[in-house]
């Protein structure tokens, strides 16, 4: 590991760590650890002040690939060791990487409550909904009736969507992206980067081994444009391959409209990240693939204190109220008599 | 033991006594725990050395005048050195009728039994299952019963207060507290300026509060049926500053100063539970001593952020009782693997599941040696008494940062919540903790080089060029590189016992206390010290040859141990559990030791182990 | 216990155990447990078919005081306790039993799912904001600066709402009611009851000891009408002591508006428990005090199959496709081969 | 131990061997399971003795001919019993540089070593790290080095199915498993009928592997190159129907014959974990034989909803591994306090924390005996074969059901993907497990009432009349009402540790193999059973006086188990742990038995074993 304590300007390769990659060729893994090394440069930040939490999974790995800090935790935690990172110290750049099994089967609680309490990681959840690293069984994202090894007959579990739980659990900071659209994929790791306090990104992620193609649909050059609607704030929702088609409002619903014949762009649900109510992006994360295009980007991005920070200030109030506590005084307090 | 002088005034006469037991217990409403603390404080400012020991009700607030309903707190105060709150009590103060039915075994014959004789109503009879009144038969014959109407009293010594009869009758717990102040010759200054203190906003309630309780003692002084007051002298304790703690306070103090001391930040991830949830509560309060607490969404999130904190840099802590350390076991085990510094409490309850979740044990001292997947192996350490919280929450940071190696630090609920006067040390006298953060020197870092300690370099995120990753699969030593080799992993195993096992070298030789020249060794852990050194300092003084000696050290045990044990004939370990120390013992050192167990939820009495150190010393 | 194997009309009385009721007097359990025993005749179930599960809390002791079949498990286990009783055995009438902290803190995760997999369970959550059994401390659902022993300097905790959550993790029933309204806390139990899937029940429940007067707002004579609305399918969303005011949709967002000069009930938001997609609820449930009236009643009540009858049919499928399997076959199947 | 005979065709010798340790090593892609397999099962129909061991790496998928992607499968083939995939290889096909550099060492001096030398491209050399091909320099010196260009091969014999190279080329394991079939003498029928049926679908592709098959075997008939063939005679092995399973395949099998056998549902809930996911695969593939799998959240989940099971009066089994044990261990905790009947397999691999999840280890013995909060005492077994599996799971559910109570079984890494074949046991030689639950009687219903195995009745939801609750807190004997009183605590304590130990009444007495006068008894558990039955055996053919005893009940152990410890001078105890089995016996009987540990994720060889025997049998 070379030592580098010169301020300079990173790039890519600054941020690759020293041990091989050890997906299988064709994993979708790959293009997000690409996009990864490319953004952070942009970031600014002391490479000695970036870490990754994971928990255990083939997308867990990926720690180890990038020379920064690193915790490789157990199943399902990573949320839980990055909340006790940031909270005690809150000047560091925490990402949390989780696939479908470890963020929302075992990790699902350990999730939700990062989410909610507002603490400034950023969590890209790998969703290629199944398990990897043990060989293809089915995950909380797998489709019913999902014939895997541990559901030979299909799956019977309905399926969890992971941007309705996160905005269930009080988000904010929404998105979606995926492994194949890279500059797509680097804008929105960027943007999550940014914000202050939880960021989740659901990233779809092909897993070329056990669940080869289940985002065809989303990434496959011939049918993305029909399949997905990239969002963008202030603006309308459009998509199709010719842009002609578009959604609307229909009381609480979305509906889709082909623009022309009178239904004109201003007709249109104009996206917004920044509303304080989360029913919009609520509702764009029940749009699906058939029935829906598949919104990506940012569904919603708004400001909140951050857990550590109010943390961090709940300390440093206290220390500028009663003084900064010292030994003496502190065995000396309760209930004290002097013997002579 | 006691030496009637003559009275003062009034036709009392005066017993000096050694010590004394003295136990409140009423309703959960009635204020006992309150009673029970101030006649703490009051003896143990009076210069008394003290020990003490609530009992709480499981149920948060089960209905008036129930069995599951009544709290007690024991106080033991003495002109001698006590280890502990006492077997049996010499004075009993039932509120109620729930309150005798469930205390009055352990008053001794002869006992002072205070009863408040208002809430003997026929409604709280049938609550507490009697069918006749035990006023009104001859149960009570064998005590020295003292029938008050405290209810009655109360209202009328405060009434002039203005406040609601209801409200009046919440200082009852200050009346019966006047009353012993008066029946054992305790000042009353410091519970009234504490009254002052506390109830200061509501002056009608601090009056009402000193009024019920100087009502209290006068009704002492006045009242005809009292012919006894008795005397506890000032005990000779070492001089200097004393403050009471009880084992969780003692904990958190000890948490905080170990962070102080290495001027790190602590951070203290928990999840609440009974009866550890204290010491969260307390550390809360803190921050102004750079103290971070987190209350997690379970204990797993607890342990698990305490990973993240320690890799962090931070002094980090979890604290948690039995379920909840089996919750922790899978990241102990990480916390092993990735050899970072933390601490992990447990104060143990009885088990097994939820148990008795308010009452005490020692049945995890197994799960935390062995409660984790792999050879996993830590340091385990147990304090004594209360007081020996503090040093040993101190002494288990210093471990975990040398050693570079999580600790389990096994308290129980009776050293949780019982108290005791603790001299202050001087600060001092603490070990420094500081520790030199590896910094970048133009070599290749190795996160996973380990000195000859075996400990590793806690290099922490922020330091320029030693980016580093850990993580739960097996490392390469030196590098910390993921790996796979056979023969790297059953190095790494041996090396992690052998870590844990050479902090033998660096902890104290076991003490043994007791006879010099004894053929039975009492050999104990934890909380146990007490009733364990009493007995056998009674032992002694008949003559017997015993001697005892409380191990500390759990994991690694002092090295001098096997010698220790060999020296002695026969060699008795009490524990409350089925002989968990025992096995270890055993199997360590191949002596015959034999098991004393009692699992009650209650710790042992200094007579059940004088007892059995009779049946041994004879036997 | 009497032994009772003659059909007969069953009462509250038959569903008291002989266990003493511990709570603290005036705690809002109590009312919850006489609800439940009034509405439990009305189901016509046989006694013993009924089970309770709990984890722990006070809220969790509730099984021991029904006479029926119970398991009061551990901290958080409830739901997956629960989920095997009904795996095992869907003829079973099963309540499960949480308190905020139970539920939603070290059980959030099997409280998800069990609803996302659409188990046949009624899930009450008691929800007190408040820890009550371990005596005072903030919980998920504790607003924000609350003081409690655990946080004494405020807590720094952005509450979960029960409700979006299991929304988010796509109940299929949901609803919320209180301690005092018994009426609509009787009627709320018997609709929960008579849901095939997990119907998941939010119950404002007072805490008198460490948290007194948390829903007075919700529950209290003079407030309640102001600070609740009653939902009910097919009607329009009104509120308020005289009945005119009421809720309108602006844009995806509700708004309150008074009744009359212009607005009739028409412009009104109709509720509608049926509607498959859920972000009508999922507005609702973000519909707090004292910006808006808090909803009561049940917010969505749609049909999906349950995971308990979709396993179930999964056995007798394959026992009719394949015959019901001998052991004799089992053994021999596989890799075999005989030796003479 | 090879006799050389006449070759009967070309100018090849026959030599017969008694046994014979075959290894295909090749990348994850090469089909080298597949190829380890067919050889398994040929040599099995043939009629030896078989056992195998499957190797795979730890990632999914590495890098096309990395070091971290070769797969590997061990035969072991032979006229005589055996117990184990043998020590060490007679030959080894290298599919692969890196094939070639992680397994050379196992393969015997003068073993035959197959190499594919198409693969030996540079690219692929510097993968596997060699800076000069081995097949250039004279490191293969020392084995009998076999140059075959499998691709090509490969792909000329089956050009003529039409099929693009690249499928081709996936049929090469079956070009290099005829070639080892003509060296062994094998006949290639069986798997001939097996590409039939497997492929019967895609005719081209099933004749693409068909003809490399042949293409491989006639190859070695052919080519000068190979001038001697190995036979192996049929084992005079006990006739009846036999079938290769894996001890993970044995479990789900013996589960399923348990929960049929008391004519009652299986349910198993599980969480994916290497190397226990199989069991849950399989059982996901019997619902016809009424079993319901359920794949929970996570293990506590799965542990959680078996005990939801059980109380509905099911069979219920939970599987996992060792960071899954430790999170199951509060509610395992639950089980023990509600006296209910579970089975939880816990198949150990390489610890602590994530540790080496692919490999094999012993060292979850002491958390599955303690890992839990409080005295929580259960049976714990461990099968001592892949086919023992069966046997003990069906008797983990008949003391589970009959004693009310969780039973641990322990198996590992190395039973659980190895296979050896399996005399089918004769379906009504199978136990009884039926179950009489409790009808209401006009009693009051008691559902903690212990009867003389101190087990409680299993009265179970939907029977009128017995409605009952249970919970994790203390339970009053006879009632099951929550009880926190002091002596009920002790006695229901006392009361599980009893149960347990009590069931040693109902379980066979330890067993003790080899020489009737040994001084030496080599005390083992779980998997080490063929290693160490094999060195013993060897140890008597050398005339030392050894003995073993394989300890299939852990948790309560024999009754015997004592007195069989002291008959012997020295006591050697192997385990792939820190010996852990070793603390109990020394606690236990007061032994001075000594370990012999290794712990590098793999079993013991029986060299190894025949070494330390040596040691103890001289010293
Ligand atoms: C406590 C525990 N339980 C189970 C496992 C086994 N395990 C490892 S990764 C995994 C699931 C991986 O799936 P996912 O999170 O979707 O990641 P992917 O491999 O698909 O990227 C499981 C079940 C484990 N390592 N630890
Ligand atoms: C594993 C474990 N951790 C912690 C506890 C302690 N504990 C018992 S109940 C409880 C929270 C209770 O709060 P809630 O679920 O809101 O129930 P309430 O008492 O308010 O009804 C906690 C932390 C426990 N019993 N087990
Ligand atoms: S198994 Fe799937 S997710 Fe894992 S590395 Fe391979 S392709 Fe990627
Ligand atoms: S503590 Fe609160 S929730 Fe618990 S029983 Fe008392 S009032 Fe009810
Ligand atoms: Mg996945
Ligand atoms: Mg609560």
């Amino acid at each position: 590991m070379p030592v580098d304590v010169e301020l300079k300007e990173l790039t890519a390769k600054d941020f690759a760590s020293d041990q091989d990659v050890r997906w299988c060729p064709g994993c979708g893994d790959y293009s997000i650890l690409a996009q990864m090394k490319k953004i952070l440069p942009k970031l600014n930040l002391p490479k000695e002040n970036v870490l990754f939490v994971s928990g255990i999974g083939c997308s867990s790995r990926f720690p180890y690939y990038m020379d920064t800090y690193g915790i490789h935790s157990i199943h399902g935690r990573a949320p839980a060791v990055a909340t006790g990172v940031k909270a005690a110290r809150p000047d560091l750049h925490v990402w949390v990487v989780t696939g479908d099994g470890d963020g929302l089967s075992i990790g699902g609680n350990h999730l939700i409550h990062a989410i909610r309490r507002n603490v400034d990681l950023t969590i890209l959840l790998f969703n290629n909904r199944i398990y990897g690293l043990t060989k293809g069984q089915y995950s909380p994202t797998s489709e019913r009736g999902k014939r895997t090894k541990s559901s030979p007959a299909g799956s019977i579990d309905y399926p969890l969507q992971p941007l309705c739980l996160a905005i269930g659990a009080e988000a904010t900071f929404v998105a979606r992206t995926h492994d194949v659209n890279v500059k797509h994929l680097a804008s929105t790791l960027e943007r999550a980067a940014r914000h202050k306090g939880t960021s989740f990104v659901e990233i779809y992620q092909n897993c070329n081994i056990f669940n080869n193609h289940a985002f065809e649909y989303a990434t496959g050059k011939d049918t993305r444009s029909d399949s997905t609607i990239v969002l963008e704030h202030g603006r309308p929702l459009i998509f199709g391959k010719e842009g002609n088609k578009g959604i609307r409002l229909n009381g609480i619903n979305p509906e889709i409209v082909e623009l022309g014949n009178g239904v004109k762009e201003d007709d249109l649900l104009f996206h917004d990240e920044k509303t304080p109510e989360p029913t919009l992006a609520y509702m764009l994360s029940r749009m699906y693939h058939p029935e829906f295009p598949e919104p990506i980007g940012v569904y919603r991005s708004i400001e909140r204190p951050t857990y550590e920070g109010m943390l961090e200030d709940m300390v440093q109030n206290s220390i500028e109220q009663k003084g900064r506590g010292k030994l003496e005084d502190l065995l000396n307090s309760g209930d004290t008599w002097t013997v002579k | 033991m006691s030496t009637a002088t003559a009275s003062t005034d009034r036709n009392v006469n005066i017993e000096r006594v050694d010590n004394i037991t003295v136990r409140f217990a009423g309703d959960s409403g009635d204020g006992m725990q309150l009673a029970g603390t101030q006649l703490t404080n009051t003896s143990a400012i009076f210069g008394n050395d003290i020990s003490t020991l609530p009992d709480f009700p499981a149920e948060i607030r089960a209905p008036a005048g129930s069995l599951a309903g009544v709290s007690g707190y024991q106080i033991h105060f003495s002109k001698e050195r006590i280890h502990t709150p006492g077997d049996v009590c010499d004075a009993l103060v039932a509120m109620n009728p729930a309150a005798l039915k469930t205390n009055l075994a352990d008053l001794r014959k002869d006992g002072v039994l205070l009863i408040n004789i208002d809430a003997f109503t026929k409604g709280n009879l049938a609550k507490a299952g009697y069918e006749t009144s035990p006023l009104e038969d001859d149960s009570l014959q064998s005590y020295r019963v003292f029938e008050v109407a405290i209810d009655k009293l109360t209202s009328e010594a405060a009434k002039d207060t203005g406040l609601a009869n209801k409200a009046l009758l919440r200082t009852k717990n200050f009346f019966a507290l006047g009353l012993i102040y008066w029946l054992y010759g305790r000042p009353m200054d410091a519970s009234l300026e504490w009254i002052d203190k506390k109830f200061g906003k509501s002056p009608d309630v601090a009056s009402a509060n000193s009024k019920a309780l100087k009502a209290g003692f006068y009704y002492g002084e006045t009242t005809e049926a009292f012919t006894v007051r008795y005397e506890v002298d000032r005990a000779a304790i070492k001089p200097g500053r004393y403050r009471k703690v009880t084992g969780n306070e003692a904990v958190a103090l000890g948490l905080i100063a170990a962070a102080n001391l290495a001027d790190k930040t602590l951070f203290y991830g928990s999840y609440p539970i009974t009866p550890a949830s204290d010491i969260l509560h307390d550390l809360s309060r803190y921050t102004h001593y750079n103290v971070k607490t987190f209350q997690a969404e379970d204990e797993i999130a607890a342990i698990a952020s305490v990973v993240g904190a320690a890799y962090t840099g931070a002094c980090a802590a979890t604290g948690t009782s039995g379920p909840g350390l089996a919750l922790k076991a899978e990241a102990i085990g990480l916390g092993v693997m990735t050899e970072l510094p933390m601490v992990i409490v447990n104060v143990q309850r009885g088990g097994p599941s939820t148990g008795l979740p308010t009452k005490t044990e020692q049945a995890d001292l197994l799960q935390a040696l062995y409660g984790r997947n792999g050879e996993c192996p830590l340091p385990v350490l147990a304090p004594r008494s209360p007081s020996d919280c503090f040093a040993m929450s101190i002494e288990a940071f210093r471990i975990a940062i040398k050693y570079m190696t999580p600790v389990i630090l096994l308290t129980d609920g009776y050293l949780a919540n019982g108290a005791e006067p603790w001299l202050l040390p001087d600060v001092a006298s603490l070990p420094d903790l500081h520790v030199e953060h590896p910094k970048a020197n133009g070599e290749a870092f190795l996160p996973y080089s380990h000195d000859e300690r075996l400990s590793r370099p806690w290099a922490i995120p922020g330091t320029p060029g030693l980016e580093h990753r850990i993580g739960g699969i097996e490392k390469e030593d030196g590098t910390g590189n993921v790996c796979y080799d056979p023969d790297n992993h059953e190095h790494m195993i041996n090396l992690r016992e052998r870590k844990v096992q050479g902090i033998a070298d660096d902890i104290p030789l076991q003490e043994v206390e007791g006879a010099e020249d004894a053929d039975l060794l009492v050999v104990g852990w934890g909380s146990t010290y007490g009733a364990i050194i009493s007995a056998v300092e009674r032992a002694n003084a008949k003559g017997q040859k015993v001697a005892c000696a409380q191990i500390r050290y759990l994991s690694p045990f002092p090295r001098n141990l096997g010698d220790v044990l060999k020296k002695y004939k026969k060699v008795l370990v009490p524990e409350m559990n089925l002989g968990q120390l025992l096995m270890k013992l055993r199997s360590e050192y191949l002596v015959d030791a034999v098991g004393f167990n009692k699992v009650q939820g209650k710790p042992f009495q200094i007579n059940e182990l004088s007892d059995k150190i009779d049946e041994m010393v004879k036997g």
